[in-house]
């Protein structure tokens, strides 16, 4: 036990002394030799094909990151799914009771939020190239769509996914990379190059793409973990 | 590739290929097997032998592969090499006809002979080694491929021993290389040349060099069993008799004396060890070992413990030879080298006769025995008076330079050295001798076997190579003078080391 | 279009995504067939390397510091042979394993995919934000692979593997905050000619928090407890890839910042420390190693030693002649290199005689060697290669290495590496000699398809050749 | 000290919280929800430190970005393996000694076959 308090003390004394360095060393930090990288971004803006900064570098400028990142994304999917595969349903022994007004209540703003939400989804993923919003933003609101379906027993829990749903993990990620292959055949031939005249557009479909297939996932990481909502009979 | 390189890599794919397919072999392809083993080391022969008939016209050679910028392979056949190369190559000969008939019924024989062939690979590639590298690589390959052989009965004695065997072994290749790399940092890259290379350098140094020669010796010294690194030897006596008789008489011993023969002449040169008063050291070292080997020897019961001991003090004539500083004894030294491998292996091949045939292991169950085998007791017989120094036997021609030499070098000590140990030689072997022939033999033996009631007194094969080794023993006393024999070979290399 | 380097990234993505679609458990023959291409695409790219020396590849045509840069220099063309070299035996390795059915084979393939695809970009990449996202994807790849056998051991070893990896890769974006912070951008290209002796406060801060994120996902002692859990408990085909490649992938970017980056930061105190803590590991390692039961579980601690083995290196080359840290650096990739080859096999002919056994004992192998005589032969030469004994490329390592240490006088490093080479020869030969002893009685040897023991072989085989083809390796290396 | 720098140095001070919760916290769950105070204080620091000129710089944006997508699915994977070892072990932390490890193995595997046992008839 003494072993145990020492160890803890040892750790918050080098977590405190790691703080004060970091915040020492944060106000010390030299506002000379910086690389103006924002003024830059700006610059070459108009050749990004989109109109909002932050998208322009998520999806053209570091568009080889979020590549790599919505790959990320299907990993834990893929992880998420190995383990559920092994799991028999309903062996937790918890289990989402709802009484019945209040299930009335959910399914109804179920019914309500959800076609509200796809639209939202819609929305932020098209003011995504001149304003905050774009692909992460309209998945997580699909997901979140996705996510009250269930719970409120309209959507069922997903099991070992059929052929069609994997196609649609996969799907804007397959087009992602299907678009990146293709830069390697148009002119100026660099991976993730997009001709300028066809970047806004080719922009616009992998972040259609990703929207759907991260919804997807998003929704998968609920879905696939959660028990089979028993929304018949409260008493059953 | 010229035809000469080629040669030198088929000499050790003679053994190799044969040793990798064998592996391989089911245990019941014993035909195939025994095929083989034989057309290697039968084609192995051929080619050494070609080759000391090259090197007497005049032939070098010599393969040098590019490892990296400043690290080569070299394989070298020269006068040196071409000995230990020979030696080596007819007694595996021997040995497999041996391992035959000596293994017969026993499991597992697919990896013996594999790792056999493996060792016996390692052990001509540490004789054609050309620099320090090379060796070392060979030289560490016969630490590992002689490992399986010496647990090879699996028994708890045999784990312990391998694991003696693995821990002293591996300790002294650790100390090698280090004095290697040492040496390699100070020289850069260098082969083995007669007269020595550290020459060259600088005198300041003469220390570091003093380290790594003492390092060297240290490292080789764990194989050729110097005192006190010896301890894995007898009790490496446990494994199989073929294996003791060829690796732990002939291959491992000798690849530890043959090193320390090449450091010596051919990378120290004799006169810069002189010159740094390095000799004496090393000669001092081989006389503790000379002598407490045979007084060890004197107290063992087990014929195999004691013929090991012998095997301790026998190795070290060599060294001892090697360091005394004159021409003579080197011959001697170098003579022994070949000597000693024929005498011993004969004395093994008969341990392993009786043990197999009989079932006798303790030397005080050896009443009468020459009467029950008369063929393998005589074998036995020539063999240890070779070992005492009895004249006409080759141990005669090596205890005789080795004295002339300590002669000429004005080390009479040394002499002395070698009379105490041939009285204890005496001692040891001539009691097992008159058990053979002038003691009763007793109603039964420990465990007959059946063969032993064929018309021979034992298997074929287990029969004819000591019969051979010990005539080989007698000829190469008998006519030590003329120009085919160990003796000659040894004067031509000598004649060279020392720069004559 | 020519260009391999996209493809080296794009392909393994692609067949991910593809043995994905096609469902749980499938997708081994295309993964295999897109290996093969993907090797000579490795060929093509390591020929262009030599041929014209490092190669830069601005990806999206920004160059840095706007866009992401790729640049494969030797030792990253190195890298990435050797990669390509062990994971294609492995993979008709894991095919015939998972069709033996024996632990759930789950989404390997479509995360083998996608590990690879992080393993070639993280070799490549010259962003240090890149870097993050390529560690993050091979860690979640890597935590993956180890939980899809399912059993508690498994989920235990994933769950401690996971957070490990997080916190290591977390640690490494604080400091890539600072190093934005301080300076504006990540690129390699740009940073490194603005760090100098003289630092601030961050800068220094950052590269111990980036260095000690990687130390983590290292394994380097202390930070090595995750890892014999998660190697010795994961199906064994992601065991041989974990310890043959994955540790590397960490352990290559200290180096290369260690080189590059933070050179002026690379103090002779630090490096001390680092070879101090690698030879605690080596001791550490090699003693938890022959103590283990579990045959796998010994290959695993054996990782543990060899990664402090690694660690002797940068004593090597910090603040020393330029030809000793050549030599050393030399030494050194040729040690990672016949380690990733000889810890595969050594897994890989693991699984097969446990297959064989039915079970992961040690004092079960009693017999093998006449039943599993070529898997017996591959963990042998495995073992060597870790002893640095001759034939093998491990032998070849060390001579360089202690050279080096030598010549720059380091006695010290030069008595651990030979004592690391015999402490690991206690453990190899502890599990050789329970093989070369006569079967029990009552033993039953599983039959193996051969299938699983030529891969392994192979890679035993690669190994042993490398001895012979250093220079080659040394040329890729020296053409960067 | 400009306003950002605020940022950055609150978000130094959450890492530092998520790295001690980390190590120290004995229960899985909370070990992940330190993992993401860590991971925000991480992206707190990298927006903070970027902002010199009070201008919003979009490259640290979007890598913060990228950062919480990463963030997301790690969690996403841990919970899913915390999950799981509930269902094997009933308990959400680690499991000390590997002996109590293998017996609660085999009792799963009795569990297991049982339950199998019961599906065929």
């Amino acid at each position: 036990m003494s072993m145990k308090s020492l160890l803890n003390a040892v750790v918050i004394f080098f977590s405190a002394t790691l703080g004060l360095t970091l915040i020492w060393a944060i106000l010390e930090l030299p506002v000379s030799n910086h690389i103006h990288l924002s003024e830059q971004v700006l610059i070459q803006l108009d050749a990004s094909g989109v109109r909002h900064p932050t998208t322009a570098v998520l999806l053209n400028f570091r568009g080889f990151d979020t590549l790599l990142e919505v790959m990320v994304l299907l990993l834990a999917l893929l992880g998420v799914l190995d383990q559920t595969k092994k799991r028999k349903p309903k062996n937790l022994s918890i289990s989402i009771r709802l009484n019945q007004p209040y299930l009335q209540a959910l399914l109804w703003s179920a019914r309500v939020l959800v076609p509200m939400m796809v639209l939202v989804a819609g929305y932020l993923l098209g003011v995504g190239g001149y304003q905050p919003g774009g692909a992460f933003q309209a998945a997580a609101v699909l997901a979140a769509a996705g996510v009250l379906l269930n719970l409120s027993g309209l959507l069922p829990t997903w099991r070992e996914p059929s052929w069609s749903l994997r196609l649609g993990f996969i799907f804007g990620l397959l087009l992602f990379l299907l678009i990146t292959a293709m830069t390697l055949f148009l002119s100026p031939g660099l991976l993730l190059q997009y001709p300028i005249t066809l970047a806004g557009i080719f922009i616009l479909i992998i972040e259609a793409g990703l929207t759907l297939s991260l919804g997807l996932i998003l929704a998968g990481f609920f879905l696939l973990l959660s028990d089979e909502v028993n929304n018949k009979k409260a008493d059953e | 590739m010229s035809v000469n390189e080629s040669l030198l890599l088929l000499v050790l794919a003679s053994s190799l290929v044969p040793g990798v397919i064998i592996f391989f072999l089911p245990e019941s392809r014993i035909r195939l097997r025994t095929l083989l083993n034989l057309t290697g080391a039968i084609l192995k022969l051929l080619l050494i032998g070609y080759m000391l008939w090259g090197i007497q016209h005049g032939q070098i050679y010599i393969l040098r592969y590019n490892l990296l910028l400043n690290l080569e392979l070299v394989l070298k056949v020269d006068a040196l090499a071409a000995l230990f190369a020979t030696l080596s190559a007819a007694l595996w000969l021997l040995t497999t006809l041996y391992a035959v008939g000596y293994l017969e019924r026993s499991p597992h024989r697919s990896r013996f002979f594999g790792f056999f062939s493996l060792c016996v690979t390692a052990t001509v590639g540490v004789a054609m080694a050309g620099n320090l590298f090379t060796f070392f690589i060979f030289y560490e390959l016969l630490t590992l491929s002689t490992y399986p052989l010496v647990v090879h009965r699996g028994t708890e004695a045999a784990i312990r021993a391998g694991n003696i065997y693995l821990i002293y072994t591996l300790s002294g290749g650790a100390v090698l290389l280090v004095a290697i790399i040492w040496l390699y940092s100070l020289l850069g890259q260098f082969e083995f040349i007669y007269g020595g290379v550290v020459a060259v350098l600088d005198s300041k140094y003469s220390p570091q060099l003093q380290i790594i020669f003492l390092l060297l010796i240290i490292g080789l010294g764990v194989k050729a069993a110097l005192v006190p690194l010896h301890g894995w030897l007898p009790q490496a006596m446990v494994a199989p008799a073929p294996v003791s008789a060829l690796l732990h008489a002939v291959a491992v011993v000798k690849a530890g004396a043959f090193g320390i023969i090449r450091i010596v002449y051919e990378v120290y040169g004799v006169e810069y060890l002189q010159s740094m008063n390095l000799l004496i050291p090393l000669a001092i070292a081989a006389s503790i070992t000379i002598i407490w080997g045979s007084l060890r020897a004197l107290w063992q019961s087990d014929l195999k413990r004691r013929l090991a001991y012998s095997t301790v003090s026998q190795v070290s004539y060599i060294i001892l030879g090697v360091s005394l500083f004159s021409p003579v004894s080197t011959i001697g030294g170098i003579v022994h080298l070949v000597h000693q491998g024929i005498m011993k292996i004969t004395l093994f091949f008969c341990a392993g006769n009786y043990a197999e045939t009989l079932g006798i292991h303790k030397i005080s169950e050896m009443n009468g025995v020459g009467w029950r085998m008369p063929w393998t007791s005589i074998a036995f017989c020539i063999a240890a008076l070779g070992m005492i120094g009895a004249p006409l036997t080759a141990g005669y021609i090596s205890k005789l330079y080795l004295n002339q030499g300590a002669e000429i070098a004005d080390q009479m000590w040394a002499s002395g050295v070698l009379t105490v140990s041939s009285l204890f030689n005496a001692t040891y072997f001539l009691p097992i001798m008159y058990r053979f022939w002038f003691k009763t033999q007793p109603q039964t033996w420990v465990q007959e076997r059946i063969y032993a009631r064929g018309r021979w007194e034992t298997h074929g094969l287990l029969l004819i190579p000591p019969l051979v080794s010990a005539a080989a023993t007698l000829v190469a006393g008998i006519f030590a003078d003329t120009d085919w024999s160990p003796l000659y070979w040894v004067k031509l290399i000598v004649k060279r080391e020392y720069l004559l | 279009m020519s260009d391999p380097i996209p493809w080296l990234i794009l392909l393994p993505l692609l067949w991910g995504l593809l043995s994905f679609l096609l469902g749980v458990g499938r997708g081994g023959r295309l993964a295999i067939v897109c290996l093969v291409i993907q090797l000579a695409l490795v060929a093509l790219l390591v020929g262009q390397v030599v041929a014209e020396k490092d190669r830069y590849y601005a990806v999206g045509g920004w160059s840095a510091p706007l866009g992401i840069d790729l640049h494969v220099d030797g030792l990253a063309s190195v890298m990435l042979l050797l990669t390509h070299v062990v994971i294609l035996p492995l993979g008709i390795y894991a095919r015939s394993y998972f069709s033996h059915n024996v632990e759930g084979v789950g989404y390997f393939w479509p995360m083998l995919g996608l590990l690879l695809a992080a393993l070639n970009t993280l070799f490549m990449s010259a962003d240090i934000f890149n870097i993050y996202v390529t560690l993050e994807l091979l860690g979640l790849a890597a935590v993956g692979l180890v939980g899809t056998a399912g059993n508690t051991r498994s989920i235990l070893a994933a769950i401690r593997y996971l957070l490990v990896t997080l916190l290591g890769s977390g640690v490494y974006l604080a400091g890539v905050a600072l190093i934005y912070g301080s300076y504006g951008s990540v690129a390699l290209a740009v940073l490194e000619p603005l760090i100098e002796n003289e630092v601030s406060v961050a800068v220094f801060l950052a590269a111990i928090l980036m260095l000690v994120g990687l130390l983590l996902k290292t394994a380097l002692f202390p930070f090595h407890f995750w890892l014999p859990s998660a190697h010795g408990g994961a199906p064994t085909p992601v065991s041989a890839l974990l310890s043959a490649l994955v540790i590397k992938a960490s352990f290559y970017l200290i180096l290369r910042m260690w080189l590059g980056l933070y050179a002026p930061l690379a103090t002779i105190q630090a490096a001390q420390l680092l070879g101090g803590l690698g030879a605690v590991a080596i001791l550490w390692g090699s003693i938890m190693a022959f103590n283990q039961t579990r045959l796998k579980m010994l290959a695993a601690y054996s990782t543990v030693a060899q990664i402090g083995y690694f660690f002797l290196l940068f004593p090597l080359i910090t603040e020393v002649g330029s030809e000793a840290a050549e030599i050393a650096m030399q030494g050194g990739v040729i040690q990672l290199v016949a380690h990733a080859l000889a810890k595969a096999a050594m897994f890989a002919a693991a699984g097969v005689m446990i297959l064989s056994m039915g079970k992961d004992d040690i004092a079960l192998l009693s017999g093998i060697s006449s039943r599993l005589p070529l898997t017996l032969f591959t963990f042998a030469l495995a073992g060597v290669t870790l002893m640095g004994l001759p034939p093998t490329g491990g032998f070849i390592a060390k001579w360089l290495l202690i050279s080096s240490a030598v010549s720059s006088g380091q006695w010290g490093w030069v008595v651990v590496m030979i004592l690391g080479g015999l402490l690991s020869a206690g453990y190899v030969f502890k599990v050789l000699r329970q093989a070369l002893l006569p079967a029990a009685a009552e033993m039953k040897f599983r039959p193996v398809n051969p299938s699983l023991e030529w891969p392994a072989f192979l890679l035993t085989f690669i190994s042993l050749s490398l001895s012979f083809a250093s220079n080659n390796v040394l040329n890729i290396l020296g053409a960067g | 000290m400009t306003g950002a720098l605020i940022y950055a140095c609150v978000g130094a001070a959450l890492f530092v919280c998520g790295v001690a919760g980390l190590i120290l916290l004995p229960h899985l769950l909370r070990k992940i929800l330190a993992f993401n105070i860590m991971g925000s204080g991480v992206f707190l620091m990298l927006v903070g430190l970027g902002q010199h000129d009070n201008i919003p710089d979009p490259i640290p944006q979007a890598m913060v970005l990228t950062g919480i997508v990463v963030a997301v699915a790690a969690t996403a994977l841990a919970l899913a393996f915390v999950r799981r070892l509930l269902y094997l072990t009933s308990k959400a932390q680690f499991v000390a000694n590997s002996k109590s490890l293998d017996q609660t193995e085999e009792k799963l595997i009795t569990r297991e076959r049982n339950k199998e046992g019961d599906a065929s008839k």
